[in-house]
């Protein structure tokens, strides 16, 4: 190990969904680290990949799905380093939740509508050997304490009784009952309100610093990563086509898509803005163009685009890049985007 | 809420119950070949009566009479009908038809009844095992026999029964299976009798298995599957729990839900969706009588039991109601949509 | 000369089919279409074949469509011209546009086969309900009505015995009059098939009717027919039928299907208010009323088209259900005896005391055996009307 | 303003039954458009954006109060002029795979109402219409779309034929319902410089409902916003006013609480902190204004006691429902919300 505080090392993965047209290649040939402590921003538009990717992480993709390749490899908190990918059932089972937990998207039926709350946490707690009830009780009172829930009242609630802003953040107490290592959000601020995601968003932030996990989480909106994330990359038709901490990539994009999702954000801060939407359409993923799978709609591709397949490549030591026009791209970043 | 919601659906139930005997009642006497008429002629007929004699003694058999108005014997109809006195039986004269109702009823609870709760199990069973290997060789085999199970009428399976197994195979005997109990055994609780019953209620309730537990099976099926589906199992499995308290608490629970109303309305029709098996097997429960009844033009026993059945349907269907807001807490709450 | 319905199943239906396959065939043959021509001559030639004009005119304009839709391809619509408006010319004549028409209607018939076709157990029903058809149509060709009774003195010429099983020469063997039950069993579909499907058309209607009004009128109309239903459908629908057929002869098969009909529309009524409430809310439909499109575009062009398969296989469903209905009612000896009917053998089988006759295993098996094909295919066959009637499935065409 | 509105709603109220209560979901809504003006409704779910929408639309009738067509309320057109008022008003409903039958291919769906409204003599005219009218939205070359289904179709796509199919009978405001959150945002913005554009060539008034306050502010750049809670307006101007110069907590709240893609500025954003994080149930609306019990500035015996109305308050150019504002009283943070924000 290079780095002693690496968490999750994903290198190479790809996932295909077998479909009735042929392979459909969602996530391609992704590599990343995640350290102690760090969040991770995954962004991207709807069918880039970043679903499968994480669900991928947890061993939870649908049974239509390969991982013809690529390695996973976790770091517990005593040093060992276990193969995701190649953990006996047994042993995924007690993996899963302790070591690194997901929060589902809360808006959408993630808990089980004819359940009470408690039982979902207690169901969690015997699963894990969490010992008596007592204890889990008092667990999850204490983290929905955390996340500004009161107590008492969800605990015993049924799922339909709660707003989407409290389910989501009984979700994220669930997710944490365990203590994992690392967090897993699935859009977490997707769907509620203005203010329900601002607290969502202060609740986050507020126990990541408390408890000090690791977060890797997924949206599509460019604000919330910009607020919350270390390190964002984004993610372009299963790809991971740019890295890197979150000033460099909202600053200094070195990537012609990363580049046009900023230019499409609108502003509140700002005056009367110029926006520009990137043309076309996000590519087929059975049968995808030849070269940079982003050629077809960049303004700065090349002839050289729609033949080679650009590698992900250093910018610098946390910025990697995977672009042939890498120099045009800041140069014109430089221009449009002011610090 | 949750209380007036279950009044609201048991006055509705009883307001069906009353329109059905209403129906009833009017049907029977404002019919053409108005029955009256028609037991009136029979009785001139067999008995050399003159019109006024056979007319009274008409009126004495069907518990009203035919002369008053209409209005009036559907008030003295009704009155008796609270106090739980449904007439006589026409044909077998003087016997009242609440007791031969309470004397075939069992029949037919029984073996429907057994037939249900089977059929029912199974299907569940196989069909989320099915949704669970979806796309095996045992959920293809298994689809496919349910669809050709659910595409044959179940009067044409015990046709088949009687047929093939009894009379082509000789697997059975004619008289071990055919009726309610054999004729050498003595009622009561003793071994033999028990047997007996079983033995005759076998081939019945096999129909109704057949007949149903493919509609059961291909239901529980697409019901699981879509369970399978929600985010939360996979919530669920995330959470790295057990495998069999996904499949109980998880899975299960929701995918039952949907079966659970209809299991209930299914039990109303216990009483009365049996006319035609019974009669094949010569089974003497009450759909056998009902036929019977109407063989022999019995009006007043065709009455009773067309009664006791809807007010079974209308029951399972309160009852229906009622336990779907019991399971889902979402109704239970709320009441409303 | 009858040339409708008459002319089917006879030569004339045969030349009728024949000349409507000309047109068609020729085009074809014209444009070297060799497959399509094959099946032009096979279909219009069923078509005469076993409906005369009517059957034969049909399948004339279906396989037209069929086959100007292969030819139409290449044609150049102005829609893909990439040139400025004023440069592109979009005036058509009527024969372009009937044309353009034709070769629509003949892709959705392609997409129907195509969608019949793939699915297997849906094919296998469509199947056995052709099997059905050619037999009740083009069976009475070759077999001959035996309804005569045959007794011990003067058996049917070539038996041997009253109950005979199946042999050579009768393949579906005697029944208790010594009559030959094949030829029974290929005349008693008929008028089984026909009331039941009667009354699943006119429950259908019915349902559909009163199911959209419901849904669109709402209020008041909508409170008393769910009222109603709720009622109907409180009532066992068999036990009813057992009791009515005590009180009424039912002595004509329409009012039989009538009856049937007034007995088994709420269960589908139902469904369809429901459908078009959903449907009601559909943005779709919102902008249609946006768009002050009126009410029949409303039912016909947005609720209806995203209904029919729902309606159809309900239909089915229904068809089914008179079916037993009227077997069962058959069976109990509710409804007057009247041969030949498949049903009236089943009852005969009961009332004869031939169930336990282990010869007579044929007269009786072989019309259980119909009946149980009969509803098995119509089964299968829905599998098939849910790809025929989704547009998502019509790719590629 | 000297012209007549195109469309206005005078003291609005509509009330939903949900089982046997009444739910308010708009009270006393007044708004007026202009010809050829551009309004957005900004608001957090519930808060009676898309009822209004409808209302407009006339897709929903009021259950008190008037709207009025150019002048005349709406149930006061008949015959004729009732067709042409409701061709005029046309909605983009937000889910662009419910908004097209998909039993229909594109070019059935535009010539149903160019058809059945006459819209064109002919069927060369028919097509040549169907043809401008998708190039309009940008869908070109068209035949790669006429033919099609929906399905067959990507999101942004279909939501211009949306779009398209509004334009054919040639309306006189749009109401765009969330027409764009449910597409992607790398083509957003191209579909919302489509409806500039179109205001422009076609002279149409849009309203644009939208609950997204970053795109509200870019689409309505120089044009007035609307901010609902709980089923009235609280504040309505020019948007830079609006979102520049906020002047109703509620609306400051909003804008503070938006996280920005733009990580420095977003990570040193002054947050607001409210009293309760709770919304309150549309069956249990606070008394006074709806959005005291949340609100940092309450003043006790004022916000709760009289329903505000919108009116001008010193120092700002919009209109606003806030009493301390419009009564010169001005806003000063009440002593309770330096303490800790209230559990959930």
């Amino acid at each position: 190990m290079a780095q002693n505080d690496v968490v999750m090392s994903v290198r190479d993965l790809s996932v295909n969904y077998l479909t009735e047209r042929g392979p459909l290649q969602a996530v391609n040939r992704i590599s990343f680290e995640l350290h102690q402590g760090e969040t991770l921003a995954l962004m991207g538009e709807s069918g880039c990949g970043k679903s499968t990717l994480v669900m991928a992480l947890m061993r939870l993709l649908p049974s239509n799905a390969r991982v013809p390749n690529g390695e996973i490899h976790y770091t517990t908190r005593d040093g060992r380093v276990i193969d995701v990918l190649k953990m006996s059932k047994g042993k995924l089972r007690a993996f899963r939740w302790s070591e690194c937990a997901m929060v589902f998207q809360g808006a959408l039926n993630a808990l089980n509508p004819v359940i009470r709350v408690r039982d979902m946490f207690y169901d969690t707690g015997r699963a894990h050997g969490m010992g008596s009830k007592d204890a889990v009780r008092e667990r999850a009172l204490e983290l929905f304490r955390l996340v500004r829930l009161d107590p008492e009242r969800v605990f015993n609630a049924y799922p339909h009784e709660l707003s989407g802003g409290m389910r989501q953040r009984v979700l994220i107490a669930l997710g944490l009952l365990l203590d994992p290592q690392v967090v897993i959000l699935d859009e977490p601020t997707t769907a509620v309100d203005i203010l329900t995601q601002r607290t969502i968003i202060d609740v986050l932030m507020a126990i990541r610093d408390k408890l000090g996990f690791s977060i890797i989480f997924i949206s599509h909106d460019l604000a919330v990563a910009a607020e919350m994330a270390d390190t964002v990359a984004t993610m372009y038709a299963g790809e991971i086509v740019e890295i890197g901490p979150v000033n460099e990539m909202f600053y200094r994009p070195h990537h012609g898509y990363t580049l046009g999702l900023l230019e499409a954000i609108p502003s509140l801060a700002a005056e009367a803005e110029e926006l520009v939407s990137i043309p076309g359409s996000p590519p087929d993923l059975i049968e995808p163009p030849p070269g940079c799978k982003f050629h077809e709609r960049c303004p700065f591709a090349v002839e050289r685009c729609s033949r080679e397949v650009p590698p992900l490549v250093d910018v610098d030591e946390t910025h990697r890049v995977a672009c042939f026009e890498a120099d045009r791209v800041i140069a014109k970043a430089r221009e449009t985007i002011q610090a | 809420m949750w209380r007036s919601y279950a009044f609201r659906v048991t006055v509705q139930g009883l307001l069906t119950l009353w329109a059905v005997t209403t129906f009833t009642f009017v049907m029977i006497r404002k019919m053409p070949g108005n029955p009256v008429e028609v037991v009136i002629d029979q009785l001139i007929d067999r008995q050399q009566l003159s019109y006024e004699e056979a007319r009274q003694q008409a009126a004495g058999l069907f518990d009203f009479d035919p002369g008053q108005p209409l209005i009036e014997q559907y008030a003295d109809y009704m009155n008796k009908l609270l106090h739980g006195d449904m007439g006589k039986s026409i044909s077998s004269a003087g016997t009242p038809v609440a007791n031969q109702i309470k004397r075939y009823l069992p029949w037919t609870l029984f073996s429907v009844g057994s037939g249900l709760i089977i059929s029912f199990t199974l299907g569940v069973l196989l069909g989320m095992a099915m949704a669970y290997w979806r796309g095996s060789v045992f959920d293809n085999v298994l689809t496919a026999a349910a669809s050709l199970m659910y595409g044959i009428p179940d009067f044409i399976i015990a046709l088949l029964l009687l047929l093939v197994a009894g009379v082509q195979l000789k697997l059975f005997s004619m008289e071990d299976v055919l009726g309610g109990v054999g004729q050498d055994v003595h009622a009561g609780l003793n071994l033999p009798y028990l047997k007996s019953v079983v033995q005759h209620a076998a081939l019945p309730v096999i129909t109704y298995v057949w007949g149903t537990v493919g509609g059961w099976i291909l239901t529980m099926k697409s019901s699981t599957i879509s369970t399978l589906g929600e985010d939360y199992i996979m919530v669920a499995k995330a959470r790295g729990l057990p495998e069999r308290r996904i499949l109980t608490a998880y899975v299960g629970r929701n995918a039952m839900l949907p079966l659970v109303t209809r299991l209930a309305i299914s039990i109303g029709f216990v009483v009365g969706g049996s006319v035609i098996i019974e009669f094949i097997f010569q089974y003497p429960g009450l759909g056998r009588q009902l036929a019977m009844a109407i063989g022999t033009r019995d009006y007043t026993t065709m009455q009773g039991i067309f009664l006791v059945i809807a007010s079974a349907v209308v029951f399972s269907n309160i009852l229906a109601d009622l336990l779907f807001g019991m399971l889902d807490p979402r109704v239970r709450v709320g009441g409303e949509e | 000369m009858n040339l409708g319905f008459g002319a089917a199943a006879t030569l004339t239906g045969l030349l009728i089919g024949v000349l409507c396959s000309l047109p068609p065939l020729g085009l074809a043959l014209k444009h070297r279409l060799y497959r399509p021509a094959l099946l032009t001559l096979a279909a219009c030639a069923l078509g005469g074949f076993s409906a005369g004009l009517w059957g034969g005119a049909l399948m004339l304009v279906l396989m037209s469509g069929v086959v100007i839709s292969y030819a139409y391809v290449d044609r150049e619509d102005p829609f893909t011209s990439r040139a400025s408006i004023d440069e592109v010319d979009f005036s058509e004549s009527n024969w372009e546009f009937s044309l353009r028409k034709m070769a629509a209607l003949g892709r959705t018939v392609r997409a129907s086969a195509h969608a019949l076709v793939r699915n297997k157990a849906g094919f296998l029903g469509f199947l056995g309900l052709v099997f059905f058809f050619v037999m009740i149509v083009f069976g009475p060709l070759f077999i001959e009505y035996d309804g005569q009774p045959h007794y011990y003195d003067r058996l049917k010429p070539g038996a041997k015995t009253l109950f005979q099983g199946p042999s050579k020469e009768f393949p579906l063997g005697l029944d208790w009059q010594g009559r030959d039950v094949l030829s029974h069993i290929v005349y008693g579909g008929k008028n089984l098939i026909r009331t039941s499907v009667e009354a699943g058309l006119m429950t259908t209607v019915i349902a559909v009717v009163l199911g959209s009004m419901a849904g669109l009128l709402g209020g008041v109309v909508d409170q008393a027919l769910s009222a109603l239903s709720n009622f109907i459908l409180t009532i066992p629908t068999f036990p009813l039928l057992v009791v009515l057929a005590g009180i009424i002869t039912f002595d004509n098969h329409t009012y039989l299907a009538l009856l049937f009909a007034a007995l088994y529309w709420p269960t589908l009524m139902r469904a369809v208010r429901a459908q078009v409430f959903s449907l009601r809310e559909r943005d779709y439909v919102q902008a249609a009323v946006a768009l002050d499109l009126g009410l029949p575009h409303l039912i016909f062009r947005e609720v209806l088209p995203n209904m029919i398969s729902y309606i159809v296989v309900n239909m089915i469903f229904t068809i089914r259900g008179a079916m037993y209905a009227l077997v069962g009612l058959v069976f109990l000896g509710m409804v007057p005896v009247q041969e030949p009917d498949w049903a009236v053998m089943i009852y005969i089988g009961r009332t004869r005391q031939v169930i336990f006759n282990a010869r007579a295993a044929s007269m009786l098996l072989s019309p259980i055996i119909a009946i149980a094909l009969f509803q098995l295919s119509l089964v299968l066959f829905t599998r098939s009307l849910e790809e025929i009637f989704n547009p998502r499935l019509r790719r590629g065409l | 303003m000297s012209e007549q509105p195109l469309i206005e709603l005078r003291h609005v109220y509509r009330t939903f039954k949900q089982g046997r209560q009444l739910i308010p979901v708009l009270q006393d809504v007044n708004l007026t458009i202009a010809p050829n003006e551009i309004v957005c409704l900004v608001g957090e779910s519930g808060c009676g954006k898309t009822t209004t929408g409808k209302i407009i639309a006339g897709l929903l009738p009021q259950s008190e109060g008037e709207v009025l067509f150019q002048g005349r309320p709406l149930e006061s057109y008949r015959g004729k002029e009732r067709a042409a008022m409701r061709r005029a008003l046309q909605i983009v409903h937000q889910d662009p795979f419910a908004s097209l039958n998909p039993a229909h291919t594109i070019g059935q769906i535009l010539s149903f109402p160019l058809k059945h409204h006459k819209m064109v003599s002919g069927r060369a005219e028919l097509r040549r219409r169907i043809w401008e009218l998708l190039t309009l939205v940008d869908l070109t070359p068209p035949g790669d779309v006429v033919n099609k289904y929906p399905h067959q179709l990507s999101g942004g796509q279909r939501q211009r034929v949306s779009i398209a199919r509004a334009l054919t009978v040639q309306p006189k405001l749009i109401v765009a319902d969330e027409a764009v959150s449910m597409v992607d945002m790398s083509i957003r913005v191209s579909l919302l410089q489509m409806l500039h554009d179109l205001r422009d060539k076609l002279n149409v008034a849009i309203i644009f409902i939208t609950h997204d306050l970053a795109l509200a502010k870019y689409f309505a750049w120089g044009e007035r916003i609307a901010v609902m809670y709980l089923g009235r307006v609280v504040e309505i101007g020019p948007t830079e006013q609006v979102i520049g110069n906020s002047a109703h907590p509620y609306t400051r709240a909003l804008i503070s609480a938006v996280p920005e893609a733009d990580p420095i500025r977003t990570r040193s954003k002054q947050r607001m902190k409210l009293r309760s994080e709770d919304i309150p149930k549309l069956t249990e609306i606070p008394s006074g204004c709806a959005f005291h019990p949340r609100c940092p500035f309450f003043v006790p015996g004022v916000c709760d006691a009289r329903v505000p109305t919108l009116g001008a308050a010193e120092g700002y150019a919009q209109q606003v429902a806030c009493p301390p504002l419009t009564e010169g009283l001005g806003l000063r943070e009440y002593e309770a919300a330096a303490e800790a924000p209230v559990a959930g």
